[in-house]
């Protein structure tokens, strides 16, 4: 089950509960705020969501990972609010018997959430102006 | 009828607030919502040709059948992660 | 600087040190014990390394990592003893500006540390007795 | 003059021990070695096809020259991870 959550990513709570005995591999991916964009300088990220949807979505994308890949779990957990450079924004975390299946289905999950999942970005620069970040059309 | 609108991101920012309720004739279809939409937040028009739109927590088409209470999100191109 | 250690590999902490603001992309990868193999159950296992020769490869790792793909940190952590199932006994820890950068770099100093560390695995058996793992010869 | 000898993994099961020292003429290479070896340790016979063999912490080919105090370890196919 996917999570939306304020404050920090509870990585080591994640990692704790993807262990599983009959899996050789864990990847975690954390996507972490960048201190600059296009030459200006980001002090912050501010995500929003459309929750029901988002939580559907990511949802969606566990399942099928699970089901386009080898893998014994994937589980997707996005901050939203406001978040400070080198905190993470987003971690997916995959279990899985073999490193090679872990590693396709993290990276296909992750390039998911970006492209399907109702969250926006937006940076705050430190001239106190603010951009959306340019995206994905939602199909 | 009356149904519900969410705007989010830089729709939400255009708009002027993140919801509002939208008085409907009966038998309205999603395509005569986003007319009236269009007309009520004039600054929404360069987003337009970017935004999905969700009815009840899906995509929508425009021929999209209405019914009282339905939620509408507008949905400009998303950037998780 | 890579590490080899016994007892529980410190993820957290290895994390917080590989954030950094003018990186968007963590990646993880832990390699965790599984409890079964070719149809027999494993309790534990049992790491031993040639100790400087292991800490030079996985530094060479770290270093060729940081040349050869677009990332800001590699990390390997190994640990050594015994390692119950379902705990790690690697991880690699790769920062990066970009996702793809992150994932491949990872991917490559895993298949690096198999295939090149003075490092050994025995799985122990429910039966008392064990077997070294078929491994890689060193070139 | 003596050399050190390191066994791991198979290797140190199969010897018996983690650790040896051995005495060797003066101008010894590896190949010398590894010839002493193979005599001490027959227990050892079915590795050698396998083993690569360092020398002060690199991998080193038969004719390398040996000095007093060298350390030589017998590596079986590395299994890490």
């Amino acid at each position: 089950m996917p999570e939306l959550l304020a404050g920090p990513i509870p990585v080591e709570r994640l990692l704790a509960e993807a262990a599983r005995p009959e899996c050789g591999a864990v990847v975690l991916f954390l996507g972490t705020t960048r201190d600059r964009h296009e030459g200006r300088r980001v002090t912050r990220l501010h995500y929003e969501a459309y929750r029901p949807m988002a939580l559907e979505a990511l949802g969606r994308i566990e399942r099928e990972t699970g089901e386009r890949f080898a893998v014994a779990s994937c589980r997707i957990v996005h901050r939203l609010g406001e978040v400070p450079p080198a905190e993470a924004s987003v971690a997916v975390v995959v279990a899985a018997p073999h490193r090679d299946a872990a590693f396709e289905a993290s990276r296909w999950a992750m390039d998911e959430v970006k492209r399907a999942a109702p969250i926006w970005k937006k940076e705050l620069y430190d001239d106190g102006s603010g951009g959306w970040v340019e995206g994905a059309e939602l199909k | 009828m009356n149904v519900r609108i969410l705007f989010f991101a830089q729709a939400r920012e255009r708009a002027g607030r993140a919801n509002a309720e939208l008085s409907l004739p009966e038998g309205s279809r999603l395509e005569d919502a986003l007319a009236a939409l269009a007309r009520d937040y004039p600054a929404l028009d360069p987003l337009w040709p970017h935004l999905a739109v969700a009815v009840d927590g899906r995509i929508a088409r425009p021929g999209t059948q209405l019914a009282e209470g339905s939620e509408l999100a507008l949905l400009p191109p998303v950037s998780g992660g």
